[in-house]
């Protein structure tokens, strides 16, 4: 392991500052600035167009969610986790729900499982289409790849609102099942909408995965070794473009994705373009997972009978629950002394701690790369922030 | 026979309608007071069409990205007093009106003088361009002699006008912003001119009128000879129309207005009507630029087919321009944008070397005009490989690092 | 007679503002209003292409190079030094200036202009003109053009210097 | 060959703009003010009382103020006062109401938990999403006449939902009457025994008398659950 | 993978003076920790991280907790025999033990490579007041960065060896550590219509006397500004 790597900023910070000369121009991006995806700010220094040195800064969404988590009961706190990550609601909800499941020992039945695979695999596809129109509106397009991302995201959303009641806030997962038990034409729907979307990916990949301009602005940018990646803690279609094959499906096998056939994308060099579309390439693998999910879908309770709603105490002790969510590893540690809310409650967000590497993968590059690698990290700030 | 006639005659007093209208109005003048009338009611009809165009460009530009991107575009803005709403048509006067009403702030650092004669200079020149291309047979402002290089010489002088504005708004931001528009604007000029040189070549003249004539005619009775249709022609029409893009700043080359980076560029300190001055003038060159290109590549007012001549010119011109404007637009609505290194290496490694062998290509192609039977394939053969073995070549060379992966999969 | 005056007069008030003025991009700017004046003078005289062909080289390019100039070169506003630090050195200046005056308007004087050619202009075609640019003028042209691409050269090697700092410059490839 | 990708590109984006002419998936803009959206009926907004009937919506308001709803509310936005008499609900039996109710719409976040916990079925989900108001505070305080509803509102605007809530209270209501009649009987039975033993000498009546009231007492109205749900 | 129990006594073998406990969790869950002293720790995070058969690799969680100080009561039954010679007499005695605070931080560490994990290390601070300070993993797993700034950003906890030790979420200006269970947070109270639990305390206190102890929600829009 090359101890370089580690110190924040590595040797090349060091090396970059004493090559140059001239005097250094420092631009802040942000917290106002059209391309940061919401209120994040980079203290960015520049020497002529290259990054010398790039600071991100934290906390204009801090709304200290950790600490309501103590103040609410455990139920309380499901619908705040849908305002984590407020594009992928749905497997907020399930992380929490796993999380509290593991601390209580509270078992989900089989129909509970399939609904909540359904439903993160949707969450995926709509979060990978949004992201690849962010990304490709960094890059200049005029909103054309956005547009059609989404259109296809407000089916899936209209799907989430005619099952939960709402399109993004959706609230919907309990601990032991699931609050409302999906109708036949709800299933319906959703199989025709998966059987439509692979036609979606091959006309947005016809507009951009070959498009020369694309490829010269993304490849080779913001390049990221595995050793980095996941020395820093970085997982999710970040870790597995550089080629580390980690997805929590596969090694924590949770819920009921060992019965399904799915493969998992690899990246080969690490960079925008890479991340880019390992995406795409696992969107088609959701579809798969959904095809397959879909046509498994059990009949029985969506509920655990015995769970309880109110006056829910779980023994006193922790645990830690994690999902492979859209963005990376998303985890809920819970401490429990016994009463209705929580002692601890803590959320690991997949977005912040991928943000550990965004210094080492600019520098160098130009302040255009700095914002598409940002768009590539595929941050929501009110994770990163809590 | 009478249907030809019927052509010939319509197609005729159509043709000099225009001309004919202002000799009605301007008749009675004196002769020196009838020259300058004329001039003023040219001058007049001109900035009316093009202003006129200019205001439907932006909505057609807004409609259209719309209904690229699958919504309707802006169509709520009704006609004023009778509040008839239909396809947005009055939204134009809506955004005049909104820019001459909108705050004009002028930052108090700024150098006032030089901030407002920025756009003034811009608009000057953009509309200067405009005088000397032939819209119809007879609808030519000004008959220079070296026509084509008023039109590059008056278009050189923006860059002048951008770095007044980048400097004059005191701002870290436009100047930085400005040092790359004139970057742009300079590596982007070589090609566009040596583009141009090919068709002057083989026109024999610098004059725009004699190269629309040199286009005029049918080689086998339906392919008209417009420069476009030769080898030569083709990659000098593609070369000119990229370096168009570039020169207006459009869109695979907006970076100088590059929001996601630099804000608006030399845009940033300008708010209300000189923002939208500066709006009008990169509308003017633009359709400066595709007119031009229609002129030199396109056969300018030349009919397609013969037995289409009845229709007037000015209405080929018209549907020729509308067409490489919309074309602007389609690739706004889809290109994403080039990066300033990448944008510059395109132009020097990329375009100027295809336009310089363009050049040899041009020459052999005039030089072989006497070949006929078997020799012309031979003549379309070679041409065809001066134009394509190079650009696979460069295109090769430029896209060394830049090709489709395949992904392996962990199961 | 009247149009000459006129551009005349402003040629040169143009270009003697910019001598006096303090900041040194006004007075760029109006260097570049000057050249703009004498392509109107062969306007007036009735040579369009010398005239287009003024603008596009000096009010496009070479004032680029001039503002450019200027950017790069600015350390600080201080540093002009405008007073004449001892008189010698104003006295040298005065002669200096006198001379050049003196020998500008001799050969004035001396020129066979005669009374202003008041018959028909020759009316010059761009034809001819590339005519006698490719005949009898064709050795001047080929000079011109080889010391530009000397000069084109020299300008890429002086930047390739730079590039190879630049290429040092770049980090050795972030891990 | 270079450029075929950037053709590619030109030729989706063509596809696109002629098929937002006719091809109804390519053109998904809805006009809102003229076209109003389709809205799912699983669709939630703001939580609104329900009662029984449109005349007299105060007086048959289902909700009897058991404050489980206000304890269990995340943001803390339902503010409920206990009434100090009593009024007569559907099923006959006084019951108390809340004087005051009132939902504080500008922090609600209509994540229908008190929907859920409610264990009267008094409190359901709103489909109204133009709520703008022009003052912060007075406007968006919904109050107890503001929230009121009636039960066919409900079945407006949940059809599936609506049915199955009165299909289990008229379950309820239908069981409470079997026990209310079993009890009676019992008690009859109880009293012919009484009766009966009244001939004979009466050790044993008091403690029988002690146990029968709670008998008819009727169904024991559900006790509020004292653990404070959410500890403020 | 192995054991909480063979992990410690194969890093006791390893590291002979470190003093390791084994931390149980009761619930179901059964994620138990590894308590380690100061002087060990980094040493110990770097064995995990390389030795080949656990091969941590990714530390994915950092998480602070604050354990206040708690009064234990403990009831001692001891059955004290009557002078009197008759049974037995129960007699519980209660002792009051203090038990003393401490800010403690959790690491969640998985292994990439091998797929296994978690192990869950656990580093205790002194008390809660001056003796807060942990030794910082940084230098281990470059994922600890952000997390433990934002460990000393919410609970206080000083990292020694952390490159870069400054508040992430809060603002640098922020004095106090709001995630700690005895935070106060200012009192910044903005009118409310309905307060009712925590929320009547601050409005009496804001307004104390004209408007009724809860003003009616139809009142009238507060007299001055809260």
């Amino acid at each position: 392991m090359n101890p370089e790597l580690l110190t924040p900023g590595g040797a090349n910070v060091r090396a970059v500052h004493d090559a140059f000369h001239g005097d250094l121009l420092e631009v802040s991006m942000g917290p106002h600035h059209p391309s940061t995806h919401g209120v994040f700010r980079m203290i960015v220094t520049l020497d002529g167009e290259r990054i010398v040195k790039l600071k991100p800064v934290f906390g204009y969404l801090h709304r200290n969610h950790e600490k309501l988590g103590e103040t609410v009961s455990y139920l309380g706190s499901m619908p705040y986790t849908d305002r984590l990550d407020y594009l992928s609601a749905m497997t907020n909800n399930w992380a929490y729900a796993i999380a509290v499941e593991k601390l209580a020992g509270q078992p989900v039945p089989e129909r509970a499982e399939y609904v909540r695979v359904i439903l993160a695999e949707l969450t995926r596809l709509l979060n990978h289409t949004c992201l690849a129109g962010f990304l490709m509106q960094d890059c200049g397009c005029s909103g054309t790849p956005l547009m059609y991302a989404f259109r296809e995201r407000e089916k899936i959303l209209d799907l989430f609102e005619s099952l939960s009641g709402s399109r993004m806030m959706c609230n919907y997962q309990r601990f032991g099942g699931c609050r409302v038990d999906p109708t036949p034409a709800w299933v319906d729907a959703t199989r025709t909408l998966v059987g439509n979307y692979g036609a979606f990916l091959d006309e947005f990949e016809a507009l951009l995965t070959g498009n020369e301009i694309i490829m010269a602005r993304t490849q080779g940018v913001g390049v990221l070794s595995a050793a980095l990646a996941i020395n820093a803690g970085v997982t999710g279609p970040m870790l597995r473009a550089t080629g580390v094959a980690s997805d929590l499906r596969k090694s924590d096998a949770y819920g009921v994705y060992p019965r399904f056939q799915f493969r998992v994308p690899l990246g080969a060099h690490g960079d925008v373009y890479d991340r880019y579309m390992v995406r795409v390439l696992e969107m088609r693998e959701s579809i798969r997972i959904l095809e397959q999910a879909l046509a498994g879908l059990p009949g029985g309770p969506i509920m655990d009978p015995k769970a309880k709603l109110r006056g829910f105490r779980p023994k006193a002790g922790e645990a830690y629950g994690r999902i492979e969510g859209p963005k990376g590893e998303i985890g809920f540690y819970l401490v429990s002394d016994g009463g209705p809310n929580p002692l601890r409650y803590r959320v690991r967000p997949p977005s912040f701690i991928n943000l550990t590497v965004l210094e080492d993968m600019c520098l160098g590059q130009t302040v255009a790369d700095a914002v598409i690698i940002l768009g590539s990290v595929d941050i929501v700030l009110g994770e990163v922030d809590r | 026979m009478n249907a030809a006639l019927l052509f010939a005659t319509t197609g005729s007093v159509l043709e000099t309608l225009p001309v004919t209208l202002r000799d009605l109005v301007t008749g009675w003048l004196p002769e020196p007071l009838r020259w300058l009338v004329n001039s003023l009611v040219g001058v007049g009809t001109l900035l009316a069409v093009i202003g006129l165009l200019f205001a439907y460009l932006t909505l057609a530009e807004r409609k259209i990205l719309g209904r690229i991107q699958n919504r309707p575009g802006p169509n709520r803005t009704p006609i004023p007093f009778i509040n008839l709403r239909f396809f947005g048509l009055a939204q134009p006067f809506a955004d005049g009106v909104k820019a001459i009403t909108k705050e004009d702030v002028v930052p108090d650092g700024a150098d006032k003088v030089l901030h407002f004669l920025a756009p003034v200079a811009l608009l000057a020149f953009s509309i200067m361009t405009l005088g000397v291309i032939p819209y119809g047979r007879h609808l030519v402002l000004l008959e220079f002699d070296a026509a084509v290089l008023y039109f590059f010489a008056a278009g050189a002088a923006t860059e002048l006008a951008v770095f007044m504005a980048g400097w004059a708004s005191r701002n870290k931001y436009s100047l930085l912003a400005a040092m790359r528009a004139l970057a742009q604007l300079i590596s982007y000029e070589l090609p566009l001119l040596l583009s141009v040189v090919p068709a002057v070549m083989l026109a024999g003249s610098l004059a725009l009128p004699a190269i629309v004539e040199a286009q005029g005619g049918w080689s086998y009775g339906f392919l008209p000879q417009w420069h476009v249709f030769t080898p030569w022609g083709f990659a000098g029409f593609i070369i000119f129309f990229i370096s168009a893009l570039a020169e207006s700043n459009r869109s695979p080359f907006d970076l100088p207005e590059a929001e996601s980076e630099l804000i608006a560029g030399h845009l940033t300190e300008y708010s209300g009507f000189k923002y939208a001055l500066f709006f009008m003038a990169e509308y003017f060159g633009m359709c400066a630029l595709s007119g031009m290109g229609v002129t030199l590549f396109l056969g300018g007012w030349q009919a397609p087919l013969p037995f289409l001549e009845f229709i007037p010119s000015y209405v080929w011109f018209g549907v020729k321009l509308l067409s490489l404007l919309l074309v602007f637009i389609w690739i706004r609505a889809t290109f994403p944008r080039l990066r300033m290194d990448q944008l510059t290496r395109f132009a020097w490694k990329f375009l100027v070397p295809l336009a310089l062998i363009n050049l040899g290509t041009a020459a052999f192609w005039s030089l072989t005009a006497g070949w006929s039977g078997p020799l012309q394939f031979v003549r379309w053969a070679v041409a065809l490989a001066l134009v394509l073995v190079p650009f696979t070549l460069l295109g090769r060379r430029l896209s060394a690092g830049v090709a489709p992966r395949t992904y392996r999969y962990a199961t | 007679m009247i149009p000459l005056l006129l551009i005349a007069g402003l040629t040169l008030a143009t270009a003697a503002v910019a001598l006096a003025l303090r900041n040194l991009i006004h007075s760029a700017l109006l260097l570049i209003a000057s050249w703009a004046g004498i392509a109107a003078f062969y306007l007036w005289a009735g040579a369009e292409f010398v005239a287009f062909a003024q603008v596009l080289v000096y009010v496009g390019a070479v004032s680029m190079v001039v503002l450019f100039a200027v950017l790069l070169t600015r350390r600080s506003r201080d540093d002009i030094s405008v007073a004449i630090d001892s008189p010698a050195r104003g006295i040298a200046a005065l002669l200096t200036g006198g001379a050049v005056l003196g020998v500008l308007f001799g050969a004035v004087i001396s020129s066979p202009l005669g009374a202003p050619a008041a018959g028909a202009r020759p009316s010059l075609s761009v034809k001819e003109l590339g005519l006698q640019l490719m005949g009898p003028h064709a050795a001047a042209l080929l000079i011109v053009g080889v010391l530009l691409t000397v000069a084109l050269l020299g300008a890429v090697v002086i930047a390739a210097g730079d590039r190879t700092d630049a290429a040092e410059r770049k980090p050795e490839g972030n891990p | 060959m270079l450029g075929s990708g950037l053709l590619q590109g030109l030729a989706v984006t063509a596809k696109n703009f002629v098929g937002s002419f006719h091809d109804p998936a390519r053109y998904t803009t809805v006009e809102y003010p003229e076209v109003k959206p389709a809205l799912p009926e699983a669709y939630r907004n703001f939580p609104f009382l329900v009662s029984e009937n449109a005349t007299d919506p105060m007086g048959t308001l289902r909700c009897v103020a058991c404050q489980i709803c206000e304890k269990e509310c995340p943001p803390q936005c339902i503010y409920i006062e206990k009434s100090k008499d009593k009024k007569p609900d559907a099923a006959g039996k006084p019951q108390i109401y809340p004087a005051i109710f009132a939902i504080d719409t500008s922090v609600c976040m209509s994540c229908q938990i008190c929907v859920e916990v409610c264990p009267f079925d008094a409190i359901k989900m709103d489909q109204v999403f133009e709520i703008a108001t022009t003052t912060r505070f007075e406007a968006l305080l919904l109050n107890r006449e503001q929230l009121a509803k009636p039960n066919s509102y409900y079945h407006g605007i949940h059809p599936t939902e609506a049915a199955e809530v009165d299909a289990r209270l008229a379950a309820d209501r239908k069981a409470a009457e079997e026990k209310a009649q079993a009890a009676a009987a019992a008690k009859a039975a109880a009293a012919a025994a009484a009766a009966a033993k009244a001939a004979s000498p009466a050790p044993k009546a008091p403690d029988e008398s002690r146990r029968s009231p709670q008998g008819e007492g009727g169904p024991p109205t559900p006790k509020p659950q004292s653990e404070r749900g959410a500890v403020s | 993978m192995e054991s909480i129990e063979q992990i410690r006594d194969r890093l006791l073998a390893r590291f002979p003076g470190a003093q390791l406990a084994v931390v149980a969790n009761p619930g179901p869950a059964a994620q138990h920790g590894l308590l380690l002293d100061h002087e060990h720790a980094a040493a110990i995070a770097l064995f995990l991280r390389d030795d080949p058969v656990l091969r941590l690799d990714q530390c994915t969680n950092v998480t602070g907790i604050d354990w206040p100080e708690k009064e234990i009561v403990e009831t001692v039954k001891s059955s004290v025999p009557d002078p009197a010679g008759g049974p037995a007499k129960i007699v519980e005695t209660k002792t009051k033990r203090l038990q003393p605070g401490c800010l403690e931080v959790v690491y969640h560490l998985y292994s990439v490579q091998h797929g296994h994990g978690p192990v869950i290390l656990r580093l205790r601070t002194g008390n809660r007041t001056d003796a807060v300070s942990v030794p910082s993993l940084t230098p281990v797993w470059r994922a600890c960065e952000f997390q433990e700034r934002e460990v000393f950003d919410l609970f206080g906890v000083t990292f020694a060896g952390h490159p870069d030790l400054r508040r992430i979420l809060m603002w640098d200006g922020f004095k106090d550590f709001p995630m700690r269970k005895d935070y106060v947070e200012p009192d910044d109270y903005e009118w409310e219509p309905t307060p009712h639990g925590a929320v009547l305390e601050k409005a009496k206190v804001h307004y104390p006397a004209p408007a009724p102890a809860a003003p009616a929600p139809t009142a009238v829009p507060p007299p001055a500004a809260g």
